[in-house]
């Protein structure tokens, strides 16, 4: 149960935005909508408690987000605007590494079946390097699926995707939100996507 | 005491005392000159080659000080947040390197008559060479990051770091018995320095002090005026 | 429990990016060998020379091998964003730099330590003198590992001016190199520089979380 | 735990090792690295032929003596123990009998020790050379100052 109460970020005495307030309840979904540069990575990274904002709070279970940090970094998986999966390596050894060291309780049969519905499952022994961004994109939401978070921190998820990636994006989005799990992600076009909070920066 | 941490007090505590402190600095440079060269006598083992102390001490004293300040400086703004401490470190580095240049050329010059050398491996002598290598690097840092956030705070963590060295070059004369000689003034003792060439060395002293006080003051004013343009 | 867990996994990672293949390990092998006959053709091939400056040759290439490879620090995880990922599994940004500094340690330093014998043959270093190399050399190689984290970790944002990194894991090794040469010429006092060269490796050692971990948390909030 | 006692105990962690490392440290310098020897610490029997060291001390009075224009033979002493030195070269002027000296070199044979180069050492004192000639006369000057 994430809070965050009229916060407000200024970098170079320039404003980025000022007394947002969001709160983020199991199974719902809040969309921050803006221009590019419009401060929406910022607030992602302000919620991740890695830029200090400059006035506002955050709360996390009750109580201020420093206290417990690390509580709430159990329950959080965030996607960033670059791809993370190793490109040297081949799709097997990412998966591998990310079973490994998320030690998610994910079992193989689930992770076939994600490949398969993300078309990705005859790379798997494909250098990542070698892939489309589109298709590293989808990669992504792989990690997603196998971290199985309950809140998930998205940026600009559903840039260079294409249609039918996005309409998978949102049915997981609401399996996720079935499963009492919350998700907050930014977007700069409409994804028309059922939302039930908007945050216009 | 205001002065000393808040941009703004600083700068009318500047324009009030710059103009006295750059005469003062002239006077003193005119007298401690005309004492160190002719008022002061000969050493009775150097003969007049020991004039040279007289710019290599008050140059390594310095050059020390400010890298002390500089740290301390550091330690204010990372820990207590206070940004005057960042335009400080930015721009009073290059007199520190200037000073620490000061030192190491009037050294080897003394070096040559009293040693037989221009240089020797000593360990004094490389500390002091690190410390200046050390005073570039802030000097390069300050031109090579982009973002001016990450720039202050690298380079504060970069003097912290770097204040290791700062034991090294003081007390590397006692702990490795080396060649340069252990210090004259810090001794606890009488100093064993004849009040007669005693005096210049502290008019010297003085001189050196107003003067980098100046060029500071002149260099944190122009930081604070490029910072402010910088963000209207 | 998982806790040690997630360390080992992430030492699997680090395996996997460092020693993905043979050709990792072995470039960096055949760096270190050609460089040493570089300096054996540029100073001429006499026994005597040799041996003398055997021990500087060493340890010119140990450090330039550990500032050629400050890119495999934190410089390509930051890039891809894996740097936070990490962060977010559970790993304070001190602690993220003193495993970094080991897997550096392990990964770049210790196939450099093993070809140390093998160095000594070319170079005409006597073996009874290997000990102490290798005693002086472990300990130095982890002091340089903790420099080039602290040094790679301040040139994260640094785009134009990458070999400052360099400049500054250098500059602070020159006491080390001072020491554990010292090592080898005057076994005598073997312990008393051993003890040193341990000091300052302690240092070193509390030094680099705070140094590294306030760079790598001041580098991810204005990236 | 809670994280700000977490990050106490990893502060004083920190201080321990520091100051445990710069004991190490201070306890080692003062024993014996020294960047030269004196005399007395280089007694006969570990003396390893030809490897580069340095020596310090005084010049022993009325022991200097000029074999040619470059080449002469003096020792060196420490009050304690003293070292035969030949040295070819060009001496630095501040280079006399009593006066404190640092040489390179290496022993070529049990008692000859061969100096490379060199420093005349210089004490921390600086008196008007006047004042020297006073002292003199009232007989304060003691053996170190000639």
């Amino acid at each position: 149960m994430l809070i965050v109460q009229d916060l407000s970020i200024e970098r170079l005495d320039k404003k980025i935005f000022e007394n947002i307030s969001l709160s983020l309840v199991p199974g719902n979904i809040t969309i921050l909508k803006g221009k590019n540069g419009s401060g929406k990575t910022t607030l992602l990274k302000a919620i991740l408690n890695i830029i200090e904002p400059s006035f506002g709070s955050i709360y996390w279970k009750g109580k201020l987000l420093q206290k417990n940090l690390y509580d709430f970094y159990n329950h959080v998986t965030y996607i960033g605007d670059s791809t993370s999966s190793l490109k040297k390596l081949t799709l097997r050894d990412n998966i591998n590494i990310w079973k490994k060291f998320f030690i998610s309780n994910v079992n193989d049969a689930q992770i076939e079946i994600a490949l398969k519905t993300l078309r990705l499952d005859n790379y798997l022994n494909k250098k990542v390097g070698t892939l489309s961004f589109g298709e590293t994109k989808k990669l992504e939401f792989l990690r997603l699926i196998m971290e199985n978070k309950k809140v998930w921190i998205l940026d600009e998820p559903l840039s260079n995707l294409d249609e039918d990636s996005i309409e998978l994006m949102k049915q997981t989005f609401e399996d996720h939100c079935g499963k009492e799990g919350s998700i907050i992600f930014s977007s700069h076009q409409n994804p028309g996507i059922y939302v039930t909070e908007e945050i216009n920066l | 005491m205001k002065f000393l941490v808040n941009p703004s007090k600083f700068n009318e505590m500047a324009d009030y005392l710059f103009r006295p402190l750059l005469i003062l600095s002239i006077i003193l440079f005119a007298i401690g000159l005309l004492f160190s060269f002719y008022l002061s006598p000969d050493d009775y083992q150097q003969g007049s080659t020991v004039r040279i102390m007289y710019v290599h001490v008050p140059s390594a004293w310095l050059a020390l000080l400010t890298y002390t300040i500089m740290t301390l400086y550091s330690i204010l703004a990372l820990a207590f947040r206070i940004p005057f401490g960042f335009i400080f470190n930015t721009a009073v580095a290059p007199i520190g390197a200037v000073f620490t240049l000061i030192c190491i050329i009037s050294g080897s010059l003394w070096g040559k008559p009293m040693w037989g050398t221009w240089w020797v491996w000593d360990a004094r002598l490389t500390s002091v060479a690190i410390l200046f290598i050390i005073y570039l690097i802030i000097i390069f840092m300050n031109l090579s990051f982009e973002n001016r956030i990450v720039r202050e705070k690298v380079i504060a963590i970069f003097i912290l770091v770097g204040s290791v060295n700062l034991p090294i070059v003081k007390f590397s004369v006692d702990w490795w018995n080396t060649l340069h000689q252990p210090a004259t003034i810090s001794k606890l003792s009488k100093p064993s320095i004849d009040p007669s060439m005693m005096a210049p060395l502290i008019i010297m002293t003085f001189a050196f002090i107003m003067i980098g006080v100046a060029i500071a003051i002149l260099r944190i004013k122009t930081e604070i005026i490029s910072r402010k343009s910088y963000l209207s | 429990m998982n806790f040690l867990n997630k360390i080992i996994f992430f030492y699997y990672r680090e395996y996997k990016l460092n020693m993905s293949g043979i050709q990792d390990i072995l470039t960096n092998i055949i760096f270190f060998f050609i460089s040493i006959f570089i300096f054996i053709f540029s100073i001429g091939s006499d026994k005597e020379t040799i041996s003398l400056i055997g021990v500087g040759i060493l340890w010119t290439l140990l450090l330039l091998s550990s500032t050629l490879s400050l890119r495999k620090f934190y410089q390509d995880d930051f890039e891809n964003g894996n740097l936070l990922i990490i962060h977010l599994n559970g790993f304070s940004f001190g602690f993220i730099s003193i495993l970094k500094t080991f897997s550096h340690f392990l990964f770049v330093q210790v196939p450099f330590l093993l070809s140390i014998p093998i160095a000594c043959i070319l170079l005409n270093i006597s073996n009874d003198k290997l000990f102490y190399l290798f005693a002086s050399f472990s300990i130095g190689s982890l002091i340089l590992s903790c420099l080039g984290s602290i040094s790679s970790s301040m040139n994260l944002m640094n785009q134009r001016n990458f070999l400052l990194g360099s400049v500054i894991v250098m500059i602070f090794s020159v006491p080390v190199i001072i020491f554990s040469v010292g090592i080898i010429n005057m076994e005598e006092s073997f312990n008393s520089l051993i003890n040193i060269l341990f000091g300052i490796l302690l240092i070193v050692f509390a030094i680099n979380p705070w140094a590294s971990g306030l760079c790598l948390k001041l580098s991810l909030e204005n990236n | 735990m809670s994280l700000r006692f977490q990050r106490l105990l990893f502060i004083l962690l920190t201080l321990v090792i520091i100051l445990s490392a710069v004991l190490l440290i201070l306890f080692n310098t003062r024993e014996n690295v020294s960047y030269f020897y004196t005399p007395s610490e280089i007694d006969k029997s570990d003396i390893i032929i030809n490897k580069i060291i340095r020596i310090g001390g005084f010049v022993e009075n009325n022991s200097f003596n000029k074999i040619s224009s470059s080449s002469f033979k003096f020792k060196i002493t420490d009050e304690k123990a003293s070292i035969l030195v030949t040295f070819k070269g060009i001496l630095p002027d501040l280079f006399r009998e009593g006066q404190g000296a640092v040489i390179e070199g290496a022993f070529i044979d049990k008692n000859i020790f061969n100096a490379t180069n060199v420093f005349a050492k210089h004490d921390e004192n600086y008196m008007p050379a006047s004042i020297k000639e006073d002292l003199k006369d009232t007989g304060y000057w003691n053996k170190k100052y000639k």
